[in-house]
């Protein structure tokens, strides 16, 4: 779990690993060893304030360039929201995520439909399935060219896409995609925020941690 | 048509976030020898021929820019 | 630059002061030289011309504000009382809960956005100078009328403002208020409230004690942010200012406070503080002033090591500058490397600026030449209390006299079907959520309930069930009607808010928004508010922890309508006993507790049907306010409520309309026997509640309520599928209709 | 010491929403003849002399605009 100055769901993320029975180990942004976890979770916030552009700055953290060559030789890597922001600055993912359609920040439940389960990330859900989890952003809209958009379809790799509704105006409806490997997911919706109901908006976010925690053990 | 720009920048007394996180972030790229950033907003316009200036004015003063706490400068 | 020094004050007696322009009066500028035994030099003269001022020093308000303590009801809930930073609640089990509201209304006027953000900065440093991790906010928002041009302008901004800020921060925000009336068009108001959480033994108080302590100064640079703002702004309208009066704009950096708040909590986990004041209004002076007089007494600063943004100020701006982000601690010289590590860790900028002295008397020095040696009582405590005159208003009578008691109703089934069509989707009861949905409620993992619900509740730790529960409530048409009324029934609302999600309400906050001190017919409304908020919550058992007074929030001469904010926190052992306000139990029966009278003096119906405002509000009636709180408390906890939501503006019809959305459950409901039905549907009489309850636990309830002497009607039965709300041998509505008017008021406005 | 500006804009084919609706809002101001508006970035640089511009190419390449999206042009 990377904490840079400005991550904010950094804590909610670590309890979802531990509700999947996970160990959160906490990295910190200046630190460039990664302590020899399993796994990575840069997690939803504001970063450096999102200023400049969401996740630009923290693309240069010590920690990221340790991460950015883990990740290429395997390592999974979940960025959430903010976290996705920063896979993109560091083109571990392509794309870009930009300020959302409504020039607004959008909180609410929303619904997604989950299309590749084979990511290390999303093994625990059946493909198609569909879940409500939290959205939450205020640079949420995924934009890329119309060959990388293509690119990604054709090769199945869309994680989850909006439905009912695109919340940011993302490009054909993109809320998640994950790299040529698999081991790397970017996912705009915060699945932290929906492992219990009592706290968040039911326990469908649970999966991804369950995927993860599922492979490794 | 014409292409008219925009830019708009904080009034100096005004504090600018961004632009300091940026000359914060520098030194981690390696960069030397940029003293200072300050960030503002840069408007490209399409306009016809007849507009003016006034116009454009009157446009960056109420929609483009906060007079409260920002400048602007019109270039054609 | 000639800088005005000590010794030069006392060789030049004579020179001529700009007092008057810092918005001191003659006497008060003839008390400073008495203080001081000579003139003060210009940076003293700043110094107490932004302590002075009616937003630091409560000059027409503390003759008032005292009835809070004198009349403060017993209990062992409060671990700090009024008078610090915030006050200090006991949540149980060796859990602190801190709370407290703060107007931004002026700023907000001006730069709605950075107005906005900066109020919620603001107050976010209050709570975290007190220890506590900050864990949530709220906001009370009133604009001019929904369609005025200008209400475009402001309330986007201030929304996106407070989200902006709140977001990044990572609080959630847990509920609020948004009202719409003509009276806020030129003044809106913008009251931010945030709660807090720590350890009981983690309390930290704003005093510099010790002799040779370090004084440090950390957080963001001081630039020329706000100069004047803590007078200038809080003490004048806007019409009289000069332009060169006019605030400047503080512009907030929350990425800044996010790392500050880290920071800080950091340093008091490893216990490196003394003594710690966040800056906020009269920035450096009111922190130096109050820091001292809290502590020792003595502290000597200097002024040219205090890091700069912009370097040209001149030390009379650095003491008056309102930059935001600063905080100020008094460290031990041994904690001190340990203290600057932490700074360091989190790229914080500190600054050791003074020190502590036993001398009683707070020095400042510039280029090597003293320019402030003031006893710092004087200017934090000491300042002048002023009993303004008050008097009822000359048309108070004519107010109350004519209560609307003529106004055409509407009769029979398709009247009365239109009124609730009308009423939901108009501005103060439509459904709010083009605002809400700009703000995280879900971060950090602990709301319990947000944003539609009564209250917003949260679970204080990981590591137990307990929560808290917070509701903030205001109604300046009630209070136009009856200031000493409209207090209680804030407050009355606020306590129920809570009581109604089964958490037992245990203390105040308020934030007091009303015109100039200066008109008496507005310091009789002030006087009777605090008055009816002291006796409310003496009879409530609740005390008033702490809060704030706006004064000055007029147009011109007309003022807004006189808004007390009430905010009520409570405490609930187990946050999984929650009781949400949603119908989502088929056949469960609904009950509707409290009585029902003909009372529309104030209401939503007279004010959007017929844009009346007369008579008397509904009556307060604060012991059936505790029994109906009673109840609620105790069948929640006993499992015995499906839901519950109170009744207030726009009355049961309203209540039932949002239960029903809520849960997108049908009902069919049967009006309360002998209660003309217009009555039953809109009065706004105060102390009822819906709640539902399903079969199993109908009889318990039903005995629960009778023993206690709690009218109870049983009015109808949810139909979790049923497509509409149907009052029987009245009408039927649609939900889908229903939903529609009350969603789309706000977007069809801001888009 | 110079002043340098770097202006960033979205490339043609990335929505803009934000320049969108300021166009949308020019009706109601009763400004026309101002057909399209984009908005991007302006970048106000204080620098050492000895700085060229390929460093701040590197600067406004790596860190001021993203070139997924963006472009940015330079100026003196
Ligand atoms: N309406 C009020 N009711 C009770 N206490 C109040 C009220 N207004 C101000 N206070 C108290 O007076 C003290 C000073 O208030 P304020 O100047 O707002 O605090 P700060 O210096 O932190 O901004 C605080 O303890 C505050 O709680
Ligand atoms: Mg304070």
């Amino acid at each position: 779990m990377v904490t840079f100055p400005g991550s904010l769901d950094d804590r909610d993320a670590a309890r979802a690993v531990r509700a999947a029975g996970g160990e959160p180990v906490a990295l910190w942004h200046a630190d460039p060893s990664l302590h020899d976890v399993d796994a990575v979770i840069l997690p939803g916030g504001f970063s450096y304030g999102d200023y400049l552009r969401a996740g630009a700055i923290a693309r240069f953290a010590p920690v990221m360039e340790s991460l950015v060559s883990a990740a290429r030789d395997g390592l999974p890597v979940l960025g959430i929201c903010n976290g996705f922001q920063v896979l993109c600055e560091s083109h571990l993912l392509p794309g870009a995520l930009v300020g959302n359609a409504g020039r607004k920040f959008v909180c609410r439940p929303q619904s997604l439909r989950v299309e590749n389960v084979k990511t290390s990330w999303t093994s625990g859900y059946r493909a198609g399935q569909e879940i409500v989890v939290p959205i939450k952003n205020m640079d949420g809209m995924y934009v890329a060219d119309d060959r990388t958009l293509d690119k990604l379809e054709a090769d199945a790799r869309i994680v989850a896409r909006y439905r009912l509704g695109n919340p940011n105006g993302s490009y054909r409806d993109i809320a998640g995609i994950t790299n040529k490997a698999g081991n790397v997911v970017g996912l705009m919706p915060h699945p932290e925020h929906a492992i219990d109901p009592l706290t968040g908006t039911g326990a469908d976010g649970l999966g991804f941690f369950l995927s993860l925690t599922g492979v490794a053990a | 048509m014409a292409r008219v720009t925009v830019d708009v920048v904080l009034k100096p007394e005004i504090l600018d976030p961004q632009g300091q996180a940026i000359v914060g972030a520098l030194g981690r790229l390696g960069i030397t020898g940029v003293t200072d950033v300050r960030q503002g907003k840069h408007f490209e316009l399409e306009v016809e021929d007849g507009v003016d200036d006034d116009t454009i004015a009157k446009l960056a003063d109420t929609l483009l820019a906060n007079p409260v706490i920002e400048n602007f400068t019109i270039s054609r | 630059m000639s800088i005005d020094t000590v010794e030069q004050a006392e060789q030049t007696p004579d020179q001529s002061q700009p007092s008057k322009e810092l918005g001191l009066a003659d006497d008060e500028y003839r008390q400073i030289r008495e203080i001081l035994g000579r003139r003060p030099t210009s940076s003293e003269l700043a110094i107490y011309s932004v302590m002075w001022s009616e937003h630091c020093s409560y000059k027409s308000s503390k003759v008032h504000l005292r009835q809070f303590g004198d009349k403060a009801p017993k209990t062992d809930a409060l671990l700090v009382g009024m008078g610090e930073n915030a006050g200090v609640v006991d949540a149980g089990d060796g859990w602190a809960v801190t709370f407290k509201i703060e107007s931004h209304n002026h700023p907000s006027y001006v730069e709605p956005y950075q107005g906005a953000a900066t109020g919620v900065g603001g107050i976010v440093r209050d709570i975290l100078t007190m220890g506590a991790r900050p864990v949530a906010v709220m906001d009370s928002l009133r604009f001019g009328r929904l369609d005025a041009p200008d209400t475009a302008r402001v309330l986007p901004g201030v929304v996106a403002g407070i989200g902006g800020y709140g977001n990044c921060l990572g609080l959630p925000n847990i509920g609020g208020e948004v009202y719409f009336d003509e009276s806020y068009l030129g003044n809106p108001l913008v009251n931010a409230l945030c709660v807090g959480v720590m350890r009981t033994d983690g309390i930290k108080l704003a005093k510099a004690d010790g002799p040779g302590n370090k004084v440090v100064l950390f957080g963001a640079r001081t630039g020329g942010d706000g100069i004047g703002g803590a007078s200038v702004l809080a003490s004048a309208t806007f019409d009289d200012a000069k332009p060169s009066k006019r605030p400047s704009v503080q512009v907030g950096d929350p990425f800044a406070e996010k790392v500050l708040i880290e920071c800080c909590l950091e340093i008091f986990a490893a216990d490196l503080v003394v003594g710690i004041q966040d800056l906020g209004a009269a920035g450096l002076s009111c922190a130096t002033t109050e820091l001292a007089a809290a502590g020792t007494g003595g502290m000597d600063v200097d002024l040219d090591v205090v890091p700069l943004r912009d370097p040209t100020l001149a030390p009379e701006e650095i003491l008056m500058s309102e930059s935001q982000e600063r905080m100020m601690a008094v460290v031990t010289p041994e904690r001190l490397d340990d203290f600057l590590n932490v700074c360091a860790k989190w790229d914080v900028t500190a600054t050791v600026i003074g020190t502590v002295t036993d001398t009683g008397r707070l020095r400042m020095t510039w280029r090597g030449e003293t320019i402030v040696d003031i006893p710092p009582r004087t200017a934090a405590h000491e300042g002048p209390v002023y009993r303004r005159p008050t008097e009822r208003p000359f048309d108070q009578d004519a107010i109350q006299a004519h209560d609307g008691s003529s106004l055409p109703r509407p009769r029979g089934g398709d009247e009365l079907r239109k009124t609730l069509l009308r009423l939901v989707a108009s501005p103060n009861l439509a459904d709010k959520s083009w605002v809400t949905d700009q703000y995280d409620r879900f971060v950090l993992g602990h709301t319990v309930l947000a944003q539609p619900e009564d209250a917003g509740m949260i679970r204080l730790d990981d590591s137990t069930p307990r929560g808290i529960a917070l509701s903030v409530d205001g109604n300046g048409r009630y209070s136009k009607l009856d200031p000493y009324a409209g207090a209680q029934l804030a407050l009355a609302e606020a306590y129920r808010n809570v009581a109604a999600t089964g958490a037992r309400p245990l203390a105040v906050t308020n934030c007091l928004n009303f015109g100039s001190p200066e008109d008496p017919a507005v310091m009789w409304q002030f006087a009777e508010a605090v008055r009816g908020l002291a006796d409310g919550c003496r009879q409530l058992g609740t005390p008033v922890t702490g809060g704030n007074v706006s004064f000055y929030n007029q147009t011109g001469s007309s003022a807004i309508l006189p808004t007390p904010v009430i905010g009520v926190l409570g405490v609930i052992d187990d946050v999984a006993k929650r009781i949400p306000q949603a119908f989502r139990s088929d056949g469960a029966a609904i009950y509707l507790l409290g009585d029902t009278r003909d009372e529309f003096a104030g209401s939503e119906w007279a004010y959007v049907v017929h844009g009346y405002l007369g008579g008397r509000p509904p009556a307060v009636d604060l012991a059936r306010e505790q029994l109906l709180a009673s109840v609620l408390i105790d069948a929640g906890r006993d499992g015995l409520l499906d839901s519950a939501h109170d009744v207030s503006e726009g009355g049961l019809a309203q209540a039932l309309v949002e239960a029903a959305l809520r849960g997108d459950s049908g009902a069919r409901i049967t009006l309360p026997e002998g209660l003309d039905p217009f009555v039953a549907l809109f009065s706004e009489s105060t102390a009822r509640a819906v709640v539902s309850v399903s079969r199993p636990h109908e009889a318990a309830f039903a005995e629960l309520c009778a023993d206690r002497g709690l009218p109870a009607a049983r009015i109808g039965t949810i139909d979790v599928l049923g497509p509409s709300l149907e009052i029987d041998g009245q009408f039927t509505v649609a939900l889908r209709e229903l939903r529609a008017a009350w969603k789309g008021t706000l977007p069809a406005r801001f888009g």
